[in-house]
């Protein structure tokens, strides 16, 4: 039980997926315009990355361990994961369109979002157990949503600061994520 | 009408209270003076050379950043100057000047220049640079400390290299004559290992009176803060006395104080409403102890305020006073 | 090796299996025609047709058949491409530009007090009924050039000036300026009358030295033409037709008529 | 006794310098006619009212200038006997363009006046003459607003009045003037006060004073108690600004708040100025219409402040030139208090019912608005007597984002000026949020 509540520490605060593994940088720095939106995209996310990491976990277990085809993992992993997203995309059309529409395109890009992937792969090479992967990847989740909740913040105080015109918009967004990814840096060593 | 002299026409209000930003800022310089002299009397020259440094390259580098982003100066306002002692105050006696010089870079031009000046940078500008010169020059941050005695297990005064929490952090064995009153004494006043401006809890409560007094900060953030590490400490010590240290030791030791007192009430950086303030300072003493109790720094008060610097915007969403005339619960 | 494949495509097989269900399950009706009208707007979302957005428009187009001819800065051919894709046929719209109906630049218009406030005009006419001693006149605190998405505006002087060439006529400016100034005019007209005061010639005449001063002399010289008419004492242009007597840009008094079809 | 404290203090409010010893302890003057009135036909909230007489026509004093247009609007009188120059157009106080009846007075004779019938008993009218009279003399309210008194003092079917409050707060700095009324006409102001009890059918009513009047709060005491008055007690209230504002003035006396966007009648209260409800005496009982009001002329820039009862339609400059010119040194000239006035751009303004003061204040005694960006220090937050956040307010405002600013109540704000007052940043909020409402009120309703 220990063990679990320091994977979700680690996961969330130390080893941060956006602020201290650097994975899911495009819809941090894309969605973080509102807080309604980084909320919808944050609910996405943390449904695929929970159902991904126990698809995942199966499917290397029992096929691709099984079959000694390790080497398949990515392939595999990013049609699950595809397809996962699709699944999202399909619901949340019907139930919430105005979301879906806040949301655009931002929400196909969570295939390509290094962040599920990366968790999945990682639950792997931590050779966790089922249990232990599925908390470690919706605890990564609520990481990147921790992360994202907190960036709109500062991002909707900085859009309302006046920047030189070279640094107005993104480039100002990255060096906020900078400095906020420096602070949370603190919690290094805390596992 | 004489035609040329005009008369001067502008939105109501027409009067003013007279308070004005280089005054409440003047008011900090004022109430930092206490800790800088307790500085130079236990660190002698280092002191002054960094607090020059820093408050120089600060002012020099908010300058030309204005000047160069073609914007009005204001350097006036003195908020550079403040940036460049609360940086120094945090550096250890024996920091290089050029590595100081780059800190003061970072916590004018990168946390407040850039984003626009005074009002708005997301997070306390000396904190930025603080933090980037703990994380890039840790080895010069943790310096060769001048010895510092204190009354060890069988109460002789030996001489160590170590701060008092950089003690704390590395001790496996009990650690209870760390709470002996004689240290905690010395730990009030000063009299310890530790960067230039933390040291002496005693000058920077002065330094709070006097702010409190010219209602430049309220009490909700230091209360808050201090009081949550208070809480928080007794609770460890209560559990286990041998492993942890006194809730005085962790009120008097490292930058505590400082923070709460300068660092977290830094007006652009916190939240505006009491409660938020209330949050903002619990907030920032959870972090602090469990950076300190778990974390491998010993030091947490920079991270867990840079951390609430963060979460300031959203405190501001949440807590806000109710609207006069507003039934309850109609937001 | 062939395990390998097997494994893969069944893996495929089993996720595509999930998602047809879910399409068939979850779906949701919507005409596949707003996609198309949306790929020929310009996508500059710019609002001028009115609707937030260009796919918001491409809805209106197709479900509540909305005019072809509002997007401004399409121009003609997105018309043209509009009315060809749906069939219908629409009268392009003629190429318009805003234009800053002042002149009234520092150096010849009076200021009636010290001004000390917001620098956005809608703020100054708020305090005392703005600063510039003509009450119709650009208080040229630049709202019109902050406001304009292509940079148009430019502040020359204290008086707003539109640049046609860079001109979408989205209309943001015309919205925004508290003295409604700005009006879109025809592209290709070049005679303007920059004035818009319609204080008698004397009070003009106290507060701006370029002011029409409503002496009809350019009325009387375009009377073939009707291309000019006075509306109280401020003469005016009727757009729709073409001013052909220039000479009334020197005969005019206060000088405040100007062709550009020269420079 | 019938004074007692207020006993709720509510959020906010500052402590401007008062300044009121300046204009404070001489008799209230009369102005001597002035040879051009240029009367203003908008000196009431609602509609301007509609001229009814032209160019070359000789009028009488009292005589009706222009009638009520509309509900929400009141008639404007003839101060004095002369004719009638002009109809112009002209700007107003607040710089908003107006229509102005140019009259040249004969200031010879001062009888030619309308008939005027007083009556000595007023308790022998019934509510509706007596509401008809105050419609008939065009009172209007003097606090600022300019509201008609008539439509205030009929609210609407099914809102019963429990409390009435007379506004004898004047919390702006500089104005005496209804400080002067107070100790000049407590006769006027308490049958004046019951004359609305019977309209309203109230039983008892409330003159909320600050405590910085204590000889007002002591004479009306005094006075109320030798005439035997139940119903009348006075509330003494913590001095400080906007003690006076309506909607705080409710809360400090009877601590009910009245609902956002609401009116007064809803929690069975009506506020009625000092200076109003001598209106209403003089118009119910000697037949007076509105057509002279105190104005405080004062600030640093006068020669000799004071108090000066003027006609309607003086110009500035005349009440400038009667109380001793203006020293060097005028940097502003306000109509109103500094907190709420408005600055002018010329003399040539003319006063209406509303022009409670009119200073000339030098450099010393104005601030001037910078636009530095906001440090969130909180200061207006704790400042802002309806309780908003002015900080975050003006940071939507000045990135437009106004609809955010409406989604923070900014259309609640009442522009009292508290926030700016205690920006240390010397930051326009109040016209940040000015902007903001024009704009708001502009925008069709969705």
């Amino acid at each position: 039980m220990i063990k679990l509540i320091l994977i979700v520490i680690s996961a969330v605060l130390v080893n941060n997926f956006v602020l201290s593994r650097f994975l899911g940088i495009c819809p941090f720095l894309g969605v973080s315009k509102k807080t309604s939106t980084a909320l919808g995209m944050s609910g996405a996310v943390v449904f695929v990355m929970t159902l991904a990491a126990a698809v995942t976990w199966l499917v290397q277990t029992y096929v691709l361990d099984k079959l000694g085809i390790g080497y398949m993992q990515t392939i595999a992993f990013i049609l699950i994961i595809a397809s996962l997203v699709q699944l999202v995309e399909i619901i949340l059309k019907k139930f919430l369109p105005s979301l879906h529409a806040a949301l655009g395109i931002f929400l196909p890009l969570i295939t390509t979002n290094c962040a599920v992937l990366g968790m999945a792969v990682l639950s792997i090479q931590n050779k966790y157990t089922f249990v232990e992967t599925v908390v470690f990847g919706f605890a990564s989740s609520l990481g990147f949503a921790l992360a994202l909740v907190l960036f709109t913040g500062l991002r909707e105080k900085i859009d309302r600061s006046n920047p030189p015109k070279a640094f107005k918009g993104v480039a100002i967004a990255l060096i906020t994520a900078a400095l906020l990814s420096m602070a949370f840096m603190g919690f290094s060593g805390l596992v | 009408m004489s035609e040329e002299q005009f008369y001067s026409v502008s939105s109501s209000p027409h009067v003013h209270s007279g308070a004005s930003i280089h005054g409440i800022m003047r008011d900090v310089v004022i109430a930092m003076i206490p800790a800088f002299i307790a500085a130079v009397i236990f660190f002698g020259l280092d002191a002054v050379r960094l607090t020059v440094v820093c408050v120089a390259s600060c002012v020099i580098f908010e300058y030309l950043s204005r000047r160069i982003m073609k914007r009005n100066q204001t350097i006036s306002d003195l908020s550079a100057v403040i940036t460049g002692m609360l940086l120094a105050y945090n550096l250890p006696p024996s920091f290089p000047t050029w590595m100081a010089i780059v800190g003061s870079f970072v916590a004018i031009v990168i946390a407040k220049q850039l984003f626009g000046g005074l009002g708005y940078n997301p997070f306390n500008p000396a904190l930025a640079g603080r933090l980037f010169l703990f994380l890039s020059f840790a080895f010069a941050m943790s310096g060769n400390w001048t010895d510092w005695n204190y009354i060890n297990a069988d109460n002789i005064a030996a001489i160590t290299g170590a701060t008092p929490l950089g003690m704390l952090q590395e001790s496996t064995g009990s650690i209870s004559f760390l709470s002996s009153n004689s240290n905690i004494l010395n730990l009030f006043l000063g009299r310890v290992n530790g960067c230039i401006g933390e040291v002496s809890s005693l000058a920077l409560i002065l330094g709070g009176i006097y702010l409190l007094w010219r209602k430049v900060i309220t009490w909700h953030i230091p209360v808050a803060y201090i009081g949550t590490v208070a809480v928080f400490a007794t609770i460890l010590y209560v559990i286990d006395p041998t492993g942890n240290a006194s809730p005085l030791f962790h009120l008097f030791s490292g930058g505590l104080m400082l923070g709460a007192i300068f660092m977290a009430t830094d007006m652009v950086t916190s939240p505006t409403d009491k409660s938020g303030m209330l949050v903002f300072g619990i907030g920032c003493g959870l972090l602090t102890m469990i950076i300190r109790k778990w974390g491998s720094y010993p030091e947490g008060v920079s991270f867990s305020i840079f951390i609430m610097n963060a979460a300031t915007p959203l405190l501001n969403r949440v807590c806000k006073p109710k609207m006069f005339g507003l039934k309850k619960g109609k937001a | 090796m062939i395990e390998t494949v097997l494994a893969i495509t069944c893996i495929g097989f089993g996720c595509s299996f999930a998602l047809a269900i879910a399409a068939k399950f979850f779906e949701v009706k919507e005409n596949p025609k707003i996609g198309e009208v949306n790929n020929l707007l310009p996508g500059a979302n710019c609002g001028a047709c009115g609707y937030a957005g260009c796919m918001d428009y491409a809805k209106a187009v197709v479900n509540d058949d909305a005019e072809l001819n509002l997007c401004a800065p399409g121009g003609s051919d997105v018309t043209a491409s509009l009315c060809e894709y749906l069939g219908k046929t629409a009268e392009a719209a003629e190429k318009q530009v805003a234009i800053v109906l002042c002149m009234g630049t520092d150096d010849v218009a009076k200021r009636r007090f010290e001004y000390n406030g917001i620098a956005d005009c809608r703020s100054a006419q708020l305090v005392g009924g703005g600063d510039k001693a003509c009450t119709y006149g650009c208080l040229g605190y630049g709202t019109c050039a902050s406001v304009c998405p292509t940079n148009a505006i430019e502040m020359i002087n204290g008086v707003a000036k539109v640049h046609p060439e860079l001109c979408i006529a989205c209309g943001k400016c015309i919205s925004v300026c508290p003295r409604n100034l700005i009006k879109l005019v025809p592209a290709k007209s070049t005679v303007h009358i920059l004035c818009s005061s319609k204080d008698k010639g004397p009070i003009v005449r106290k507060v701006c030295t370029s002011g029409c001063i409503g002496c009809t002399m350019c009325v009387r010289l375009t009377k073939e033409e009707e291309s000019i008419s006075m509306d109280g004492f401020l003469a005016k242009i009727d757009y729709t037709k073409e001013v052909q007597n220039k000479a009334i840009v020197e005969k005019c008094p206060p000088k405040c008529i100007i062709d550009t079809s020269n420079n | 006794m019938n004074i007692l404290k207020a006993k709720f203090k509510i959020h906010g409010g500052v402590h401007p310098k008062y300044r009121k010893e300046l204009a404070r302890n001489e008799e209230t003057k009369r102005l001597p006619l002035p040879k051009i009135l240029r009367i203003s036909t908008t000196q009431h909230l609602g509609a301007p009212s509609k001229p009814v007489v032209k160019k070359g026509d000789y009028v009488k004093k009292y005589q009706l200038l222009a009638e009520a247009a509309g509900f929400i609007s009141a008639p404007v009188h003839s101060p004095a006997a002369g004719t009638i120059k002009d109809i112009v157009a002209g700007t107003g106080a607040t710089g908003t363009p107006i229509s102005e009846i140019i009259l040249e007075t004969n200031t010879t004779s001062d009888e030619d006046l309308v008939g005027v019938f007083p009556t000595n008993d007023w308790n022998t009218l019934s509510p509706e003459t007596i509401l008809n009279r105050v419609r008939e003399a065009g009172v209007v309210g003097a606090g600022g607003a300019g509201f008609p008194t008539y439509v205030k003092l009929s609210p609407p079917p099914g809102k019963e009045i429990q409390t009435l409050i007379i506004n004898g707060a004047e919390c702006e700095p500089y104005l005496t003037a209804d400080y002067r009324l107070m100790m000049e006409h407590p006769k006027c102001l308490v049958e004046g006060i019951q004359i609305i009890c019977k309209v309203l059918n109230v039983q008892d009513a409330h003159i909320a004073i600050e405590d910085n009047k204590p000889e007002a709060i002591e004479l009306l005491s005094k006075y109320i108690k030798d005439n035997g008055i139940e119903n009348i007690k006075i509330a003494t209230l913590p001095t400080f600004y906007p003690q006076g504002a309506e909607k705080q003035q409710i809360f400090a006396v009877t601590g009910k708040q009245v609902p956002s966007g609401g009116l007064p009648s809803e929690v069975g209260v009506l506020v009625e100025n000092t200076g109003t409800t001598v209106a209403i005496y003089n118009a119910v009982v000697k037949d007076l219409p509105f057509i002279e009001r105190t104005t405080t002329v004062s600030g640093y820039g006068i020669e000799n402040p004071s108090n000066v009862i003027a006609p309607l339609g003086t110009p500035y400059q005349d009440l400038i030139d009667f109380c001793g010119g203006a020293k060097d040194g005028v940097k502003k000239i306000i109509s109103g208090g500094p907190m709420m006035g408005f600055a002018q751009a010329t003399t040539e303004t003319t006063t209406t019912k509303t022009t409670s003061g009119l200073l000339l204040l030098t450099a010393k005694e104005i601030s001037q608005y910078e636009s530095a960006p906001c440090i969130s220090c909180g200061r207006c937050i704790a400042a802002c007597p309806m309780n908003l956040m002015p900080a975050e307010l003006s940071q939507f405002c000045e990135a437009e984002d106004f609809e955010s600013a409406a989604a923070n109540r900014v259309m609640d704000c009442m522009e009292c000026g508290c926030c700016a007052f205690s920006c240390p940043a010397h930051r326009p909020l109040v016209q940040h949020f000015r902007t903001a409402k024009a704009f708001l009120r502009a925008q069709p309703k969705k």
